[in-house]
């Protein structure tokens, strides 16, 4: 039984996925009993009476106030159950405990970057301990987009110029769906990423950075994984409809401008595409890349550019 | 009226033949065929764009387009649809084409504006399809702001300048329609003597003429602020881009209304005709038309709930939501206990009906869950919403529309059409809409958010079984397109009141002559009253003379 | 009774243009004293007022029938429930206050 | 109503010439009602935004000529006046008396255009019209307005760039119109020149001067709440 209702819907990871799919399964209740019921009775009424001649003549029809009455009455006291129920939990969804712990949320075209108390940040990822009252703050930097984990049954808004909220409880280990639920332009179904639940000792020795493995990394290993942690491969992406350039082959080669000007693309160049992307546009693309200033340190950007660099020498 | 007249009887269609007096008529009948004519276009537009996004979604991953050409298609699926298609289906063509005829009148009170009101919507149409050749749109058809302000890389001021000015001509007929009902009833025809379908568009009128104008200036205000560069809702003056939704909604939720309401007028004229009883609660189907017209237009913000809304407005909007179900409920209750005791025939304009029945109760009932708040937070933005308005919009009016098309057929082409191959397009209709559409709850509540090219695997069973539906359901539209130009040229000739039907518009010929009554029409009866000998008389000798 | 077949006098309408004139006097005065947020709430009052005026006495209503009347109310009440409900969220929103800026 | 039916202007659809007439009238006052939510979205937007950034949009309107404001309002109130009088002499059946009036009420609206042409040229020329060029710096020591550089919200310049573009939309919409009255206005001395009217018949007249009393109505509310924010 529960396998079969697995299927109908996403697991139950927060604390109000269960309260909610209850309203749910109490509503489609209603539902089936109305649907059937005006299903059934249709189809009954259509056979009883059935036209017999082309001429028959039925008795004319008589009103009957009790019915109008009682067919008032009950979807109107079944509708403000609805309402009680639903607001009363969208009251408790709304108003995060206290003690949560604080993450920051920044989306952009089309990425996520989650900010942890710790210091420590991701991008598109979002790591979470199990068991512990979460509030994400949240803007953006362009568009409108939408923070929803189905698991957790949880889903606001994320608006330039102001800040929203949106608060869980995890109660189940695991890595769950996150999607940008708001149209936000090209790749806006590429905006999503995972969100994975710990327990609260992994959390706590991920936000203290004991997890990186970065140092034994190679630096074109370690760029690697920035370029797609950093979420550059959405738009430098060959396979996509690629926002940005390709870049294998962009090392050492020309690249011309919109200005009409051409630069050969050495480090200095890279560096500066990734830091101050506006300074220099490459001809034949829009101005959309976002700064990584401030994101990534000295020491990433020289990961990165030697990512890039291995990729002109394949 | 069973005069045996020459053998060819002038009526409103072959009256004269000039392009010219198409072009230029001021006759409402055939101003209603010159709207059928332009909406059908949009329609299979808008259906032949559905058709190529829903191939696509047959795999998780982009197989033939890009997330660019994507989101152009569903955009202008949803614009041609509901701002080219839905909006004027019914008021447009059917309503222009019957309410001078059921009202017993010449025609609706100010020809010239209707005649107007074409030329404007179809100007609006072709801007919007200008924004589509040049490029398509990639907004979706809600426009929000910053993106279609500020960000969007596409033809966003001609789409809206399209939807402006189609705009102006739904006002118009709105204004038409109030008037000439308040004001050309024939004697003897008073208020709660009117068919249920005016009473469907009286509503619909209001709705038009306090709604379309704030969408107009909604969309006006984005057009000037990519226009002139200046900010309205730009974030980055403090403008609140959430502000741009109050407004938009502001008409686009009412506006669903325009899309239901004339649906539900033709279910009330059709059920009443095929079971030959008049409207079980007549004056409340009829009163309960105008509580969803007011009520409706105080409920936008369900659409707003997870958009930073403030919690307190949410809740008024979503309480407000439910009551407005209530209306609704009332008639579906009404119709059903309608067929009770009745003369029921399964002729094809009645399988739409009751189609339309079973499929807006199952959409409307999941509108509920989209009112719950806590609920909405979960489904809203997800295909849950896509199967919900599909169900209303097509299951509910589109039916509706098509169920009335067939009704009114004879009596506008003075064919008929072939009722084997009708039932048999009803049909196919019903189980591929069903099959495209009741998968995308399913997907919805798993989480699929929708305006989604590229989605994760374990949705694609369930998208391929509504790719696989969506064919069957083009493959109805197709047999009916097939059979309803064939009757055209082949069909059988039509009497004046071939379904025995109650209602001024079958007292005069089919097609009926250009000024509509060759005698005054007077009403001394009550609406649907099926118990009138006239009705029944044997009219076969006309159709010889016709 | 139909609007057009009422004909007012010269007079009446000489009243009514210099009741406005008043009327736009007082608002500029008014608008010179400092009342609090009664500023916006006098300004608007004096405008419907003169609004008012306008629709009874230039455009006829007074001697139009109820139809009419029920359009031109419709029209504003309307407009203030459009108003009112959008003003609702924004008046509301900083009651469970969003979190502070970071 | 049987001389009515012989009426040249009597529609073929319509019974008689009072059904008519009661037609175009409630039609007219359906497009007013259409009219006054057209405005209304415009007006809601300038609602919120002025309950949010109350001091910008103070500051804002205090750059706006009051002078030049109450003038437009004094001639947009003659020129119902006239329009009231154009209509009655419609009424009366004195063709004289429409055209004169009319031609008053011409007059009267375009001076209300010209004051705003040079209205609208001086805000150009203190770079106050927004978007691009949009230049402002505020000057907290001159405002009357309870705002200083440190109370001054984080945006203020865009605050104030939002006050005037919607000045701009707003009294924009609004001249254009006019402009569109002015044009029925010429149309209706046209039809006056050629003895179109008559005692009888006179809804053209009527009917724009229904509109032309929307537009001073529409400006009525425009005056105080674009020009009259905070004067003290
Ligand atoms: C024809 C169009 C139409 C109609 C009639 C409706 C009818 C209703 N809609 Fe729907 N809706 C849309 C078209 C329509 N909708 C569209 C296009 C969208 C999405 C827009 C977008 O984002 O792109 C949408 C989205 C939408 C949302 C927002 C979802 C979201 O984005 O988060 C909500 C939320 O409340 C909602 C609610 C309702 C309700 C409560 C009704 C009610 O009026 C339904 C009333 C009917 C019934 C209830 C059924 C009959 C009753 C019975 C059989 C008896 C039993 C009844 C009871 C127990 C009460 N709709
Ligand atoms: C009236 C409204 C309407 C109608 C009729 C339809 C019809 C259909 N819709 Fe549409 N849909 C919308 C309104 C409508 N839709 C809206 C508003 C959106 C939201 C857009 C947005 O997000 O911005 C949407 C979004 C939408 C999506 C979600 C896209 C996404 O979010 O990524 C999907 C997905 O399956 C879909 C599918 C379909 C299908 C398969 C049909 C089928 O029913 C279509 C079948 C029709 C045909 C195939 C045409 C056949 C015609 C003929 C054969 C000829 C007939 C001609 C004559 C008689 C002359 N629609
Ligand atoms: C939103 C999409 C987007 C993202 C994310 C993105 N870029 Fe870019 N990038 C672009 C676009 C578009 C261009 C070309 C326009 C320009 O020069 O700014 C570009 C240009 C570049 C260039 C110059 C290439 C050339 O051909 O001149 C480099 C190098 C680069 N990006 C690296 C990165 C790195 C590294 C990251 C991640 C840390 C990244 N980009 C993230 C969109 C993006
Ligand atoms: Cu971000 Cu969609
Ligand atoms: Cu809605």
């Amino acid at each position: 039984m529960m396998n079969l209702l697995a299927s109908f819907i996403p697991a139950q990871a927060s604390h109000f996925a269960a309260d909610i799919d209850r309203l749910y399964f109490f509503l489609i209740g209603v539902s089936m009993f109305f649907t059937i019921l005006i299903g059934m009775l249709v189809i009954y009424f259509v056979i009883r009476f059935r036209r017999r001649s082309d001429d028959e003549r039925p008795a004319p029809t008589k009103d009957i106030v009790a019915l109008e009455i009682g067919w008032t009455i009950i979807p109107l006291v079944l509708v403000i159950i609805m309402f009680v129920w639903g607001a009363a939990l969208f009251y408790k969804q709304w108003r995060p405990p206290a003690d949560a712990m604080e993450i920051l949320v920044t989306g952009k075209k089309w990425m996520w970057k989650m900010q942890h108390p710790s210091g420590r940040s991701e991008i598109n990822d979002l790591t979470v301990p199990v068991g512990r009252p979460i509030r994400l703050t949240m803007t953006s930097e362009d568009v409108i987009h939408s923070f929803f984990v189905p698991a957790f049954r949880t889903k606001a808004d994320v608006v330039p110029g102001r800040y929203t909220s949106s608060w869980f409880l995890p109660t189940e280990k695991g890595s769950f769906h996150l999607f940008c639920a708001e149209y936000c332009g090209a790749e806006h179904s590429l905006m999503k990423g995972w969100v994975h639940v710990v327990s609260e000792e992994e959390y706590e020795a991920w936000a203290r950075g004991d997890d990186t493995d970065v140092a034994m990394l190679t630096p074109v290993e370690a760029g690697q994984r920035l370029f797609n942690e950093l979420g550059c491969v959405v738009c430098h992406n060959p396979a996509s409809g690629a926002m940005g350039p390709h870049l294998a082959g962009l090392f050492g080669s020309e690249v011309r401008l919109n200005t009409g000007r051409s630069v050969i693309a050495d480090e200095e160049y890279i560096r500066e595409s990734i830091l101050e992307p506006m300074a220099k546009i490459t001809e034949g693309y829009q101005p959309i890349m976002p700064t990584y200033k401030g994101q990534v340190s000295e020491t990433q950007v020289m990961h990165l550019i030697a990512y890039i660099r291995s990729l002109s020498e394949e | 009226m069973n005069d045996t007249s020459p053998p060819k009887r002038t009526h409103y269609l072959n009256a004269q033949h000039t392009v010219g007096s198409w072009l230029f008529t001021l006759d409402h009948k055939r101003i209603g065929l010159l709207y059928l004519a332009t909406i059908l276009l949009f329609f299979l537009l808008g259906g032949i764009a559905a058709m190529l996004f829903r191939v696509e979604l047959m795999t998780p991953d982009p197989t033939y387009m890009e997330s660019e050409t994507y989101n152009r298609l569903f955009t202008m699926h949803g614009i041609t649809m509901i701002f080219f298609f839905l909006i004027p289906s019914i008021p447009a063509v059917l309503g222009n084409f019957l309410l001078p005829l059921m009202l017993g009148t010449k025609d609706l009170a100010f020809p010239r504006l209707n005649l107007a009101s074409w030329y404007v919507f179809t100007f609006g149409g072709l801007l919007g399809l200008g924004s589509i050749i040049f490029g398509g749109v990639d907004t979706g058809w809600t426009f929000y702001t910053p993106y279609s302000s500020t960000y969007a890389n596409s033809n966003v001021i001609l789409a809206a300048l399209g939807i402006f000015i189609a705009g102006f001509g739904s006002i118009m007929t709105g204004i038409n329609f109030i008037v000439t009902i308040h004001k050309m009833r024939a004697p003897g025809l008073t208020w709660f003597r009117l068919p249920l379908f005016i009473w469907a568009h009286y509503a619909t009128s209001i709705i038009i003429v306090l709604g379309t104008p704030v969408i107009a200036i909604t969309i006006l205000l984005v057009a000037i602020e990519r226009l002139f560069q200046i900010g309205i809702f730009d974030p980055a003056l403090g403008g609140d881009p959430v502000l741009f939704q109050h407004l938009f909604w502001f008409y686009s939720h009412p506006a669903v209304y325009i899309m239901i309401l004339p649906g539900m007028g033709v279910i009330s004229e059709i059920i009443a005709c095929f079971s030959r009883k008049r409207i079980f609660g007549y004056k409340v189907v009829a009163l309960s038309s105008l509580a969803i017209a007011i009520l409706g237009f105080f409920v936008w913000g369900h659409h707003m709930f997870v958009s930073s809304q403030s919690m307190y407005a949410g809740m008024i909007f979503s309480i407000l939501s439910f009551l407005v179900a209530i209306p609704s409920a009332i008639k579906v209750f009404n119709w059903t206990a309608t067929l009770y005791g009745g003369a029921i025939k399964l002729d094809t304009p009645m399988l739409y009906a009751l189609g339309f029945i079973g499929l807006f109760t199952v959409g409307g009932l999941t509108g509920l869950f989209l009112a719950s708040m806590a609920i909405n937070v979960h489904v809203h933005d997800t295909y849950f919403v896509v199967a919900h308005f599909h169900y209303v919009m097509v299951g509910g009016m589109v039916m509706a529309f098509f169920g009335g098309l067939h009704f009114w057929w004879p009596k506008m082409t003075g064919r008929h059409f072939s009722e084997l191959f009708g039932r048999i397009g009803a049909v196919t209709i019903f189980i591929g809409f069903n099959l495209t559409f009741f998968p995308q709850f399913i997907v919805g509540y798993l989480g699929m958010p929708r305006r989604y090219h590229v989605y994760p695997e374990e949705f694609q069973f369930l998208q391929v079984m509504s790719t696989g539906g969506s064919a069957v359901l083009a493959l109805g539209y197709l047999v009916m397109a097939g059979y309803l130009l064939h009757s055209l040229v082949l069909g059988k000739k039509a009497s004046s009141n071939p379904w025995r039907a109650v209602g001024l518009e079958w007292t005069t010929p089919s097609p009926p002559p250009t000024e509509n009554f060759t005698t005054e029409p007077y009403v001394d009866y009550e609406a649907y009253d099926y118990t009138r000998e006239e009705v029944y008389r044997d009219d076969a000798d006309e159709v010889k003379g016709a | 009774m139909s609007s057009s077949t009422h004909i007012s006098s010269l007079k009446s309408y000489l009243n009514v243009f210099w009741t406005l004139m008043a009327l736009t006097l007082l608002t500029v005065v008014v608008a010179f004293f400092d009342l609090g947020p009664f500023n916006i709430i006098v300004a608007v009052s004096i405008a419907s007022v003169k609004a008012y005026v306008v629709i009874l006495y230039f455009m006829h209503v007074k001697y139009s029938n109820h139809i009419i009347w029920l359009t031109v109310a419709a029209g504003f009440i309307w407009f203030v429930l459009m108003l009112g409900l959008t003003i609702a969220d924004y008046a509301t929103r900083e009651w469970i206050p969003y979190p502070e800026a970071w | 109503m049987a001389a009515d039916q012989h009426s040249p202007h009597l529609a073929h659809h319509f019974d008689s010439m009072e059904q008519q007439q009661e037609s175009s009238s409630l039609g007219m006052w359906l497009f007013l009602a259409q009219e006054v939510m057209f405005f209304g979205g415009l007006f809601v937007a300038y609602a919120v935004y002025r309950f949010k950034y109350p001091e910008a949009f103070a500051v804002a309107s205090s750059h706006l000529s009051l002078g030049w404001g109450a003038f437009n309002t004094v001639v947009l109130i003659c020129s119902s006046l006239t329009m009231a009088l154009a209509v009655r002499a419609g009424q009366l059946g004195d063709k004289r008396g429409i055209i004169r009036y009319l031609l008053a009420t011409i007059f009267l609206a375009s001076v209300f255009l010209g004051v705003k042409g040079v209205e609208y040229t001086e805000k150009y020329n203190d770079g106050l019209m927004p978007g691009p060029a949009f230049e402002y710096t505020p000057d907290f020591d001159r405002y009357t307005v309870p705002v200083t550089a440190e109370t001054a919200p984080p945006n203020f310049v865009g605050n104030v760039q939002l006050f005037f573009s919607f000045y701009f939309v707003m009294t924009g919409l609004h001249a254009l119109h006019m402009v569109i009255g002015i044009g029925l206005m010429i149309w209706l001395i046209v039809k006056a020149l050629r003895d179109r009217f008559s005692k009888e018949y006179f809804t053209p007249i009527e009917m724009t001067g229904l509109y032309w009393h929307f537009v001073d109505i529409v400006w009525i509310f425009l005056f105080p709440l674009v020009y009259l924010v905070w004067r003290h």
